[in-house]
């Protein structure tokens, strides 16, 4: 086993960690929503780790793309009716 | 060459297409789809009937590469029933969706969700069901808006939410079951399935997914406001048929993936919320306002019955006894079905006559609408459970097993529920015996009112005296 | 008060006895799985498929019956925001500068679409992948300003969103018509139906999510569309 | 199986057994539409995740197309639901703002004037 | 092709598909509506005549709907259900004729008819129940069919007096269900047995069989009103005459009490209801009813209330005439089953004709009745002196066999109830034939109406009570002859105890 891939695994896996939990207790809606995406994205580079190249192109435009930007909208309504 | 199993669920999918490509022809290809479909499904029934369970691979490529489609005697049972409620819903929503906008948007919608129905009981492979689950879960909410009321939307949007957590889960335990079995058909996994982690996380994670989507007690907090709130046909396919696919799956999956896994601990637990619904949902019916909120109530408890059975089958060995238990409870099923489906339609008749559903001013309208009224007495009548609907025979049937078994307090339950039923039903015809002026025919509009009052009629007076073909529809898948 | 404080204590253990439940059963799952799933086998008959990219063997072949019912899932979900209302009002016009950034960014994300369908079928890519960049592209329009993000009016929309699931149908169809069985290709069509069925789904995918990203039923057209 | 594979196998399907974790919690302890949303992704992503992980077996060997295509398919069907409930969400925005005069130039017709 | 499987079935369709087509017909439809129904009746008529004369040259009728393995819908013909069968059918049709006079112009008769070809439907289905779980199933549908004939008025008294009644016999119905799947699950099969099909059971069981004859009782008894668990009869007497005249004389009350019989002697078999000490604790719940209803009836002023109360009573005489061992107590109570019937609906018509025509609802109002209204109060006389029991009026016969039988079982506290109870049967019915005939009438009746010229009331009103007053008297004189109402009792009685 290389441990520096390991590493790297590991280090990556935290990272994911780290943003979907930051994603998941932000209370203000766009934070929330690029923090979303920003996991997606990293989602989608974790994939092409593992040799998922479609899943990743499909994650980076479709999971973190679009249904990033469908919710970023949403969120805008969400922060300006918070306002 | 022809594969009804293919056809069953891709005939409204293509229908579904072309209404949504010409929508000034919705209303005519819609109904010609809604006929072709169930001329193929009652084809599929009789031909399991007649003793051959349909096996067919999709692209040619068999288990476990390809998917597979799958007829037994239980899916063909209920593909029949829901199929005929869904004609009888199309040709009442010809009559119910008069204006143009609201048919556009009725139609195409409406034979999705046909389709994923059809493809839910045709399922046998695990992965497919999940998208089939989404296909129906998402037709059905924005269906369930068409009212395009607050409440509606609001509910609904819950529904959907509900839903998509279900869905979810349901596939974490395939993922789970995958991991270990390398395959996602549903028969191989059940072969190869042994007790362990596996098995149990997955058991929890399917069955826990589904039950949201199956409104049991105490699941069921999102049923009432949706079912309530969506215009009637939609309120009748939801209750009647989109319940009825998720309990469909639980049972698919407690009979044929987890058998030899569940426990009666497991059916005991299940058994119990089922009770819990029994009581809770009548409870609510009785105390409910409006007729469409009642008849939502009463779904959640007659989900509670079907959920009753899960123990005495866990608990009953194979042989004469468990296949009895098991025509009971289709038999209760497929009653429901068509019951709460004439049930709805009618009140959705009520509603549309009078302007409102509120039971305490009814008065008025049950008598001016004779045939809708006659629909919510044959439909009580098997909600209720009085002879000789189906729900009379699944409770004897029911009841007899629980005493044989030392379960007594089933029969405690089901007697409570019985009377609540009776209290909720007759509360309702209760208004239709006033000094109003007579009506001078039976029928106001037969367009929609002779698919409800067919719908109510079958449920009260011929499912269940067709016990004997269905226990031989079940019998003939195995 | 209470109820919730004992909720937020409550919730967090609860969910943390799952895991450990469904991480002991994904363990001995792994673990205990000695075969190969149905990697080896999906693999040994990718050259029987059509596509040499496996992924897309699987999604239009193997499980090609999923893939139908996933279409039908992006459209209901299409039909069901044009039942919930209009769409929302178009955003400003774009500046000068960023207008000439989306008309390079757009025909760029169009071309590589094309690529990515045209390419799936033997690397990386494929109708969805395809799908979402032609979408991506109707966004950046919306976004820009356009009112309907550069889609046709109603009637056509509905024929653009439609035909790739009515496309791939039809084959299904005609293919058990013939005898053959729904959606089995024959394995000298099956390239060329497999092409076919992903040329459609591309458009209708693209269509149907960038008529998704502008939340309503589309307003009739003020201008005429590029 | 290599030690390797198992590891990476269960390290990343144990991650996303904990985004599931998450999503769930998040999705029952939070409100908004948008968290819940979010939380359902992160929830879907979790199980996609623990797709892809077992779909691995390693660095040279080709990895099992199968889970691969269930994961693109789950993508699709998740976005396609979020957008529905997105829309929902829209028509309930639009009925507040029609129904209580003092926050209504929040409605999402406006939208385009912060662009 | 051997008809005989289907005759029973046919027997109960001949008003049930009638009934089901009169629901769609316009309100207007008045001959098409009568049509169908005299069409019912008179097919029924004769359908059953068929059966007796088949019954009695030994063949056998069945129709079997199996359902499940265990679960049959059985209707047969034996000795019993034919005497039941015959006298709901004769008396529908009479029923009938009276009601389309009495309702023909009120609204909803439709409805109306419709329910009421239901409910002599389930009746008949009652009588011919081969099996408990049949004979449950047309129970509950006699409720069912009930419940809108109680309601039809449409006033709050009746929407109340409906709901009482559903809230009484959905709950006996509920016990009844339970009992007898208990029961089943106990013994395998639920088919009435001539002698009881519960003899040759084990020791161990009698508990629990015991307590599932409470059950069975409390189901059955509610509708046989046996108190306590009649509160629900005086209430329904909101309902119209000819309902009313039905539920007591024909349909519900008799129901009830028809299905007690089939439990003793069917069922459980009358000794070893007896072994179980069962017999005594009827016997002290039908002797309560008949006194506590008599007491009851004499403080009435209400006319229909009085009638109802004397109902409860009277109908006991049946269960009282099951609760004592020995085959003449029991021809005295199954000879009540029809006696009682006739004798009733006759009274029922006649209270309905003086509502109608005069507009007399209250005993204080009948001075002078006699006068104004002959034939009825003729019709009604004949039916009261029955009820007391004076000769030559059917029941005397009843009353002449429940107490040889007590005397012969040595149960001497029976006569005794008997001899208590005619004397409280004069207290309340020779008061109203005083006044009918000797006091001098008003001089104008609450509500008179003239639906006649010639006759005192409307035909269709007048001859139902004397037609069946009529049978009272013949079924009391001609008691010893062929095919009468006792002698087919006597021939149940000798199959129930095997001689």
């Amino acid at each position: 086993m290389n441990p520096l891939l390991l590493g790297f695994d590991i280090l990556l896996s935290t990272t994911l960690l780290g943003l979907a939990l930051a994603a998941l207790t932000s209370r203000e809606p766009r934070r929330g929503v690029i923090l979303f995406i920003a996991f997606g994205l990293l989602l989608a580079l974790v994939w092409a780790r593992l040799r998922a190249p479609d899943l990743a192109l499909a994650e980076a435009a479709i999971g973190a793309g679009l249904a990033g930007a469908l919710m970023l909208s949403a969120a805008r309504r969400a922060a300006r009716r918070r306002q | 060459m022809f594969d009804p199993l293919a056809l069953a669920v891709a005939l409204p999918l293509l229908g579904a297409l072309l209404v949504t490509m010409l929508p000034g022809w919705s209303r005519a290809l819609g109904m010609l789809t809604a006929l072709a479909t169930t001329v193929v499904a009652l084809w599929l029934t009789v031909t399991v009937w007649g003793g051959a369970s349909l096996h067919s691979d999709l692209g040619g490529w068999g288990v476990p590469l390809g998917i597979a489609l799958r007829a037994d005697g239980l899916a063909a049972a209920l593909v029949a029933m829901a199929n005929l409620v869904a004609l009888a819903i199309s040709i009442n929503a010809t009559g119910y969706f008069g204006t143009a906008e609201s048919s556009r948007k009725f139609w195409p919608l409406w034979l999705l969700l046909w389709s994923a129905l059809n493809g839910l009981f045709l399922a046998a492979d695990l992965f497919n069901l999940y998208v089939m689950l989404e296909l129906l879960g998402l037709s059905a909410a924005a269906l369930g808006a068409l009212t395009g009321t607050r409440e509606a939307a609001e509910a609904n949007l819950r529904y959907l939410l509900v839903g998509l957590l279900g869905s979810m889960t349901y596939l974490l335990g395939v993922a789970l079951l995958y991991t270990a079995y390398g395959t996602l058909d549903l028969e191989q996994v059940a072969a190869s399935l042994t007790p362990g982690p596996v098995a149990l996380s997955a058991l929890a994670l399917m069955v826990g997914g589904l039950l949201l989507k199956a409104a049991l007690f105490p699941l069921h907090f999102w049923l009432p406001p949706a079912h309530a709130n969506a215009p009637a046909p939609v309120s009748a396919a939801l209750s009647a048929l989109v319940v009825k696919a998720a309990i469909y799956l639980v049972l698919r999956l407690w009979l044929d993936l987890f058998d030899g896994i569940v426990t009666e601990a497991a059916g005991m637990l299940l058994g119990l919320l089922g009770a819990g619904a029994v009581l809770w949902g009548s409870w609510r019916a009785l105390r409910a306002e409006r007729l469409k909120l009642l008849a939502a109530y009463s779904t959640v408890a007659q989900v509670g019955y079907l959920f009753m059975f899960l123990p005495l089958l866990t608990a009953t060995p194979d042989g004469p006894e468990r296949e009895r238990l098991l025509t009971a409870l289709v038999l209760l099923a497929l009653t429901h079905g068509f019951a709460k489906a004439g049930f709805f339609l009618a009140a959705g008749l009520v509603q549309k006559s009078t302007g409102h559903d509120r039971i305490r001013e009814l008065g008025g309208a049950a008598q001016s609408l004779p045939a809708a009224t006659f629909t919510l007495g044959l439909a009580g009548v098997a909600l209720i459970g009085l002879p000789p609907s189906g729900t009379f025979f699944a409770k004897w049937v029911l009841v007899g097993q629980a005493i044989a078994l030392g379960q007594w307090w089933w029969a405690l339950v089901v007697m409570a529920g019985t009377l609540l039923a009776a209290a909720y039903v007759f509360r309702v015809l209760a208004r239709a015996f006033n000094r109003e002026p007579t009506p001078k025919c039976f029928l106001t509009d037969p367009r929609t009112e002779i698919p409800a009052l067919l719908l109510a009629a079958l449920s009260a007076l011929g499912v269940g005296l067709a016990a004997q073909p269905i226990a031989v529809l079940l019998g003939a898948g195995d | 008060m209470k109820a919730s404080r004992l909720q937020t204590v409550l919730i967090p253990l609860l969910l943390s006895a799952i895991g450990a439940v469904l991480f002991w059963a994904f363990w001995s799952g792994v673990t205990g799985h000695e075969g190969e799933r149905l990697a080896a086998l999906a693999l040994a008959r990718v050259p029987e498929s059509g596509a040499s990219n496996p992924v897309t063997s699987v999604l239009l072949n193997f499980r090609a019956y999923d893939t139908l019912m996933e279409l039908a899932v992006l459209l209901a979900a299409l039909l069901g925001i044009w039942s919930l209302g209009p769409a929302a009002a178009p955003y400003q016009p774009a500046a000068l500068l960023l207008n000439s950034l989306v008309s390079w960014v757009v025909p760029m994300l169009i071309i590589a679409g094309g690529y990515l369908l045209w390419i799936g079928g033997q690397a990386p890519g494929g109708a969805f992948q395809a799908g979402a960049l032609l979408g991506a592209a109707g966004v950046t329009l919306a976004l820009s300003g356009r009112p309907n993000a550069g889609l046709p009016d109603e009637s056509w929309l509905r024929v653009l969103a439609a035909l790739g699931t009515l496309v791939f149908v039809l084959i299904g169809l005609t293919l058990m018509f013939l005898g053959l069985g729904f959606l089995t290709y024959p394995p000298a069509l099956a390239k060329a139906l497999i092409l076919t069925i992903e040329t459609g789904a591309t458009l209708s995918i693209g269509a149907t999510l960038a008529a998704a990203f502008l939340g309503g039923q589309p307003r009739a057209t003020r201008t005429a569309e590029p | 199986m290599s030690h390797e594979i198992l590891i990476t196998q269960l390290l990343y399907g144990g991650a996303g057994l904990l985004f599931f974790l998450l999503g769930v919690w998040s999705f029952i302890s939070h409100e908004p539409l948008w968290r819940k949303l979010i939380a359902l992704n992160i929830m879907g992503a979790g199980v996609f995740h623990v797709l892809v992980a077992v779909a691995y077996r390693g660095l040279d060997a080709p990895p099992d197309p199968v889970p691969h295509a269930l994961v693109l398919t789950g993508i699709v069907v998740a976005v396609s639901a979020t957008a529905l409930a997105l829309a929902f969400g829209r028509r309930l925005d639009r009925e507040d703002s029609e129904r209580t005069p003092e926050v209504q130039g929040v409605d999402d017709r406006e939208d385009g004037t912060h662009v | 092709m051997n008809l005989d499987p289907y005759l029973p079935l046919a027997i109960v369709l001949s008003s049930a598909l009638p009934g089901a087509l009169i629901f769609f017909l316009g309100e207007d439809s008045y001959r098409l509506r009568t049509a169908l129904n005299l069409f019912g009746a008179l097919l029924k008529i004769i359908l059953v005549g068929w059966m007796i004369w088949g019954v009695f040259h030994g063949h056998v009728y069945e129709s079997r709907l199996t359902l499940m393995p265990g679960l049959e819908l059985v209707l047969s013909a034996d000795a019993l259900s034919v005497l039941f069968v015959a006298l709901s059918t004769v008396l529908w049709l009479v029923t009938t004729i009276y009601a389309i006079g009495y309702l023909e112009h009120s609204p909803n008769r439709s409805r109306f008819f419709g329910f009421f070809s239901l409910c002599v439907s389930a009746t008949v289905g009652i009588a011919l129940s081969g099996n408990l779980m049949t004979f449950v199933v047309f129970y509950e549908i006699l409720t069912l069919a009930t419940y809108p004939l109680v309601a039809h008025r449409g006033t709050p008294d009746a929407d109340h007096g409906a709901k009482v009644y559903l809230a009484y016999t959905m709950s006996g119905g509920v016990l009844l269900f339970v009992g007898a799947v208990w029961l089943q699950t106990l013994v395998g099969q639920l088919t009435f047995t001539q002698g009881g099909l519960l003899g040759a059971a084990p020791e161990a069981l009698h508990g629990q069989f015991i307590l599932i004859f409470f059950l069975l009782l409390a189901g059955l008894g509610v509708k046989a009103a046996l108190v306590p668990l009649h509160g629900w009869l005086p209430q329904a007497m909101v309902a119209p005459a000819p309902v009313s005249a039905l539920l007591h004389a024909v349909a519900v009350v008799k129901a009830g009490a028809f299905g007690i019989v089939r439990l003793v002697y069917d069922v459980y078999g009358v000794e070893f209801a007896d072994d179980l000490g069962l017999l005594t604790v009827l016997g002290v719940l039908a002797a309560t009813t008949i006194i506590y209803g008599s007491l009851k009836a004499l403080s009435q002023d209400g006319l229909k209330k009085r009638l109802a109360y004397s109902t409860v009573s009277q109908v006991s005489y049946i269960a009282l005439g099951a609760s004592v061992l020995g085959p003449i107590a029991t021809i005295g109570g199954l000879v009540h089953l029809v006696h009682q019937g006739i004798m009733k609906i006759t009274l029922f018509f006649c209270a309905g004709n003086y509502a109608e025509t005069l507009g007399v609802h209250k005993v204080s109002e009948m001075n002078g009745i006699g006068r104004r209204m002959p034939w009825t109060t003729l019709a009604f006389t004949v039916g009261a002196l029955g009820m007391i029991g004076i000769p030559p009026v059917a029941g005397f016969i009843t009353k002449w066999y429940l107490g040889l039988g007590a005397a012969t079982a040595g149960a001497y506290w029976v006569i005794v109830v008997l001899l208590v109870s005619s004397l409280l049967n004069a207290a309340y019915f020779l008061p109203i034939l005083y006044r009918a005939w000797f006091r001098p009438p008003p001089d104008q009746w609450p509500e008179e109406a003239v639906l006649s010229k010639r006759l005192e009331t409307a035909p269709a009103l007048l001859w139902p009570p004397v037609v069946t007053a009529l049978l009272a008297v013949v079924a009391g004189l001609l008691a010893a002859a062929p095919f009468s109402p006792l002698e087919w009792a006597t021939l149940i009685a000798e199959r129930e105890y095997g001689r």
